[in-house]
């Protein structure tokens, strides 16, 4: 994969993408320390950021992370490079980035819609990873009808009080920033709404309250943010008064992977506590167990299954692919909006495979020495259903694929 | 012998569903349920074994355990289809409680004949029992058991056996030298150690029991003829209680539904939210109605009670992870939460879906039956 | 099944059975002259209808159709004595009525609504089968929204005339008389409806216009019925002005047999031409069509679809018996409901399965050779779809559940 | 080898595909097809052959049908992956024609070397073709052919022969003394007699051809060997036709959701219709993607081109059968129609699912090569 995309690369990519893999070659962390979790939005503990952290400084300080964004707010300044960066990142087998809803989220946002002081100001140990970010959008009231959030801020001279409730906020435990959508304006839904960038950790206790929600797999991981008249200065806010809708848009286009920027990303690294969802691990699984006579992988129903969901999981790959060839395309947006649905269902068919797999064993859980994989399927399957659910549940990214691509009336 | 229209479930059986339901009601709403079981929820918690004791001894005392059993051995002797109205409440309250090992061991200990007297009187007498017999992979063949007995004792272990934790006897299934023997075993024995299992589900525990010479009384010397004649009851069983807790989290989802809004609306008013409760009310149906066959064949139409009861199992272990699954994702972000209640039943619906097997075991079966065995 | 039944029966039944037994027994018709259709809505000609119609006017002569209706309309004037001449004539296998549209819908909706002389004046020739009847609901611009129905009557001294264009009346082409629900007031959508019968082979080519529609499997054997000044008497109103909803849905509470009166049913006939959708005639199917070394019966994933389907079907028919069975009822309409949804998806999916059987065998139609099962499963696999549209789509139906029974808001 | 990023769908390719399109936008909309293929509707109408060969000249003048040859042979020597493009565009107009059988002809001649060069040559020459291998069983496996070479003629019938009433030339496979050879046959030799099919499909026609003794040119003493390269593109050919019919019924049933007025309210608002659309576009996407993707291991990735394949032609069989059904479905009353155009491409669908192997054959292929024989 690295070397076909090394041969479409401009001289300056080519060169970039040397350095890259000279200096990933002699710089790559170790092993870790203790045991990572299987996606950045489950970091619990101060080891597991604290070896993250110094992996993505490192990243930074090498000029891997945000190669794309000028160097006045902290980037590179290179052309179309973050994608070099990533590829060869990929290959290295590099651990992920802890800052994740920074980068692929808050960064674009602030990049796009703030004042440029506060741009110089924050991207920085943004992209350093120094500071983590959250994000604060949904509200116990407002899931998928996002815009109906109630979380007020009330203008008081240059300064700006914010009261209200936001939840399933990861990373709120570990980060300084949110990024949070509030309502200005109660006489209209969606003109009513601004979007700020807040301090989280610098208020604890003083206008903020950070208090973790446990998932139904017994994780912590998620949080709901209280907020009790914290003040924020107005230089916080993005964009105009009431534009907070638009500027959720760019927020939710670059976490939909549809945006502009490329989104810096590490990963690929196997250590000892991965888990991959992923087809070829149930077939690994299908081979151990023993089903009947033989070996779940020897029965033709279970063998009918496990190519279904290949073939899906194969089907999305091509997808991403076939969405950067123009030829095969009748419409922009028709794959790049298929992406979360697709991959949140694959990846809960694909677990709730494995547990069929497991049959009875599926009964043991993570505390079981007994237990089949550690027993992460089920914790692997109850978990895709917060993929269904969060950023916009699989109802709604059928609303906005029948809408948005088909051209069907809405829904709501 | 063909079955009479009503399934047999008479006025008696009817008064024993409704007074159960109440009885749940009454003394153990759902609130209670997640107070007593879900205290600690640690994904690497230890093995547990929550359960209100003071209520069972109630249930007992009611004569819950005994329905089971023929009149001649000091029971009730109600009819299948009696017993899965109560299992359907035990389902729907999701009580944590070894009624259905009772059950299962009373159906194979009455298949024993003469023998199985003495395993009889002990439940007679409120003592509650359970199955051991499966083996370290989960196969739901009774012949795979990894127990065996020699020399006067039983040396292996059961693995997957239900509600250990809450029984005092054991029917165990073991290879002798002649074939296959069911033991009436005391739980608590010497050479007897259960270890038990971190599972899933909250509302039962599960343990593998270790038998190191451990000494027993055989209840038969053909055990695999007596649990085939046995098992279409304990599958029946097993699928009134997922149709109680489908049944559970049909009107649970239908409630948040009708009250959460979004987009001005009721979620309810959303067809993407609407039809899929609609299907799972539907496979519940479906479930319900073959679950109610299938007892009252056990009853009165044995010849087609494994067919039927195949049918029952399958379904409801369909139904089951359609409902659970749409349980949750009906409830959004609030479904994901431990402390909304769905999570109780998610879990227990995934153990009972694979409990004596899956739907694609008993469909496999069927097949055998109606179509012959494939060549 | 006739047997459990009669263990049942008050001494009244029991002497009408024993009466209907004798007589099924000396008089049940012979084998017919000519193939039949699946159902009596496919008959497509006069010698089909000729052969039929002698059946239910035997049967009605003999006391066996309309048994529950009283005298003065040309009933039996029995009591709950229908359902046992049905069982009779079930496990007799006699041949099914013709005038099906009559039997089901017609006769209760004329019997509760209409006045005293119309009833006299149509119910027996409708029982005896001399007089077909056919339904006039549906509209090009009225399917699943039945109430937006915009064919028009206007009162012109004591007659209406009617104006518009009904579409899917199956056996029209045969009907003297045409339940019909039209507009009156175009002001209000429901009640702006009223119920009528109204002539239709009396008035051919005089007001009325019958071609017949083909269907996607090429058959013909429903029709559009066009009306151009056709003239009625203000009698044959049924109700009051305005209440053609209320009196509709006593038309389809009959027609899905939720209904107080017992529809006169025959049927269970085997001849040369029967097709039965059933899952035993697919398992028969795959025994005989070899797939690989063996037969497609021996293939585990056709095994396990083929029980999929008997399980449904079982399901289905323990359905009916449970609804029967109040103890074991939440909600009386909750079985009920479920009926014609469920009788017309598994259809469609038994269909299906055959097809998939098949394989490349299922190219094959009704006019070729070597067709399996003389091509009668592609076709019935094509006009399953009419059974999930018409009325009510499964879509409705769903919609039906949700709102009557699980009481959730109307998506509408 | 590796496969390029685009799939080596170039501008070459882009072009092609375009003008295809084009084509039959201007000179074969769906009103043209239905007045071609329906006049009859009677269900057991005899078998016919109903086609625009004066069209189909032009696309041989414009030389669609030497694409896939070899330029050596005097073709066009387009890849797999171009020429899947096209047959997208032929499967969208469902354009009645010899294309699919002497793509398929191709391909296999040019598997047979040097041998199969008299077959390329009548194709360059503008000849149509067809396969001949399939046993009265519709066995997708090439060995079980009923046809046998013997005494320097062939015997037998081959069942299932796609359009052979508008094919001048067969490729026909025979077992033999010393395995399975292909033969070139001319359509109409002594010894051929092609007997007409009844079929559903009104844009198709088929055959089952009995051999008496006809003669025909042996390209290839080893069949199997040849049969085994070439099916993956003949695989992911038909595959690209389902893709485009598929996309037709996909649009044709939004546009009229989005007119159709029910309840007020355009069809298309009701996520009960607008939910089964987005699937459809959903599958039709998937299949598409894997399409390409076997295209292209076709062409640069040949170790990798059956494993693609199957997954390309089953993704593309599901998604047939569900398009096919949800545009009925979806049309209402209409829909169900003979006037309405949705039941052509149901019919060619419907037939195209089987062709070559359904989704669960082309899986249960999959998975021996991933998962490898079970044991």
């Amino acid at each position: 994969m690295s070397d076909a995309s090394a041969r479409k690369d401009t001289p300056a990519q080519a060169e970039f993408r040397a350095y890259c893999r000279d200096w990933l070659a002699a710089n790559k962390p170790g092993e870790p320390p203790v045991r990572l979790p299987q996606t950045p939005l489950e970091i619990m503990t101060t080891e597991q950021l604290d070896y993250l952290q110094a992996w993505q400084k490192a990243a930074y300080d090498a000029g891997l992370v945000g190669c794309d964004y000028p160097e006045a707010v902290g980037g590179g300044g290179r052309k179309d490079c973050q994608r070099v960066a990533n590829e060869e990142m990929l290959a290295a087998r590099t651990p992920f980035f802890p800052n994740v809803i920074g980068l692929g989220m808050a960064a674009p946002t602030v990049f796009y819609h703030a004042q440029e002081a506060v741009k110089a100001e924050l991207l920085p140990r943004l992209f350093s990873g120094e500071d983590i970010w959250c994000q604060g959008f949904s509200e116990p009231g407002a899931g998928s009808d996002l815009a109906s959030v109630q979380t007020f801020a009330e203008k008081r001279g240059d300064r700006w009080v914010i009261n209200g409730h936001k939840v399933w906020t990861s990373l709120a435990h570990f980060a300084e920033w949110m990024i949070i959508l509030l309502r200005t304006d109660k006489s209209h839904k969606y003109d009513g709404l601004s979007y700020f960038v807040v301090p989280i950790r610098a208020a604890l206790g003083n206008g903020v309250t950070v208090r973790p929600l446990i998932k139904i797999t017994g994780e912590t991981g998620f949080n709901e943010v209280i907020f009790d008249n914290l003040e924020v200065d107005d230089r916080y806010r993005l964009d105009e008064l009431g534009k907070g809708w638009q500027v959720a848009m760019t927020t939710l286009l670059h976490e939909r992977g549809a945006g502009e920027l490329q989104t810096p990303r590490s990963g690929g690294m196997k250590n000892r506590s991965s888990h991959n969802i992923t087809t070829s691990a149930v077939i690994e699984l299908a081979r151990q167990t023993r089903r009947g006579a033989g070996a779940a992988a020897d029965d033709p129903l279970l063998r009918d299954k496990l190519m279904r969901q290949l073939i899906r999981e194969e089907g999305l790959k091509q997808n991403q692919r076939r969405s950067r060839v123009q030829a095969l395309l009748d419409h922009p947006m028709r794959l790049p909006l298929q992406n979360k649905l697709l991959a949140s269902e694959i990846a809960q068919s694909i677990a709730s495979l494995a547990v069929e797999v497991e049959g009875m064993a599926s009964s043991l859980y993570m505390g079981d020495s007994n237990a089949p994989a550690g027993g992460q399927w089920p914790l692997s399957y109850m978990n895709s259903y917060g993929m269904t659910i969060a950023a916009g549940t699989s109802e709604v990214q059928r609303n906005i694929l029948g809408e948005r691509v088909l051209g069907l009336p809405k829904s709501k | 012998m063909t079955q009479p229209n009503n399934y047999g479930f008479g006025e008696e059986a009817a008064l024993l569903k409704d007074s159960a339901r109440k009885f749940f009601r009454e003394h153990f709403p759902t609130d209670r349920l997640h107070a007593l079981v879900a205290a600690d929820p640690t994904p690497g918690r230890a093995p547990s074994c929550q359960w209100d004791e003071a209520l069972w001894a109630q249930l007992v005392e009611l004569g819950w355990t005994v329905l089971a059993v023929p009149e001649e051995a000091g029971g009730v002797g109600m009819p299948v289809a009696a017993v899965a109205g109560l299992v359907e409440e035990v389902g729907r309250a999701a009580f944590p409680c070894p009624l259905l090992g009772t059950l299962n061991a009373t159906y194979v200990l009455v298949a024993c004949g003469e023998a199985g007297a003495v395993g009889l009187a002990d439940i007679a007498a409120g003592k509650a029992a359970t199955l051991a017999l499966t083996d370290r992979h989960g196969a739901w063949d009774p012949a795979a058991t990894e127990v065996e007995y020699r020399d006067g004792g039983l040396y292996g272990t059961a693995w997957f056996v239900q509600d250990a934790g809450k029984c005092e006897r054991l029917l165990v299934c073991a290879s002798t030298g002649a074939g296959y023997g069911l033991f009436w075993v005391d739980a608590h024995a010497a050479g007897v150690t259960a270890e038990a299992d971190g599972i899933v589900d909250l509302t039962r525990d599960q343990a593998h029991i270790v038998f190191d010479g451990a000494s027993g009384i055989e209840v038969s010397g053909n055990a695999l003829s007596a649990l085939h004649q046995a098992m279409p009851a304990i599958w029946t069983l097993v699928a009134a209680d997922m149709v109680g807790a489908g049944e559970w989290q049909l009107q649970t989802t239908v409630e948040y539904v009708s009250t959460r809004k979004q987009f001005d609306r009721p979620l309810g008013f959303f067809q993407a939210i609407k039809h899929p409760l609609v299907e799972v009310m539907v496979q519940i149906d479906e479930a319900k109605s073959l679950v109610y066959n299938a007892a009252c064949a056990c009853d009165s139409e044995p010849e087609k009670a494994a067919q039927y009861a195949h049918m029952a199992k399958a379904s409801a272990s369909d139904m089951a992870a359609y409902a659970s699954s749409r349980s949750v994702q009906s409830h959004g972000g609030i479904g994901f939460t431990w402390e909304c209640y769905v999570h109780l039943y998610f879990k227990r619906q995934k153990h009972s879906q694979m409990l004596w097997g899956d739907g694609v075991w008993h469909r496999a079966r069927l097949a055998d039956i109606v179509i012959g065995t494939a060549a």
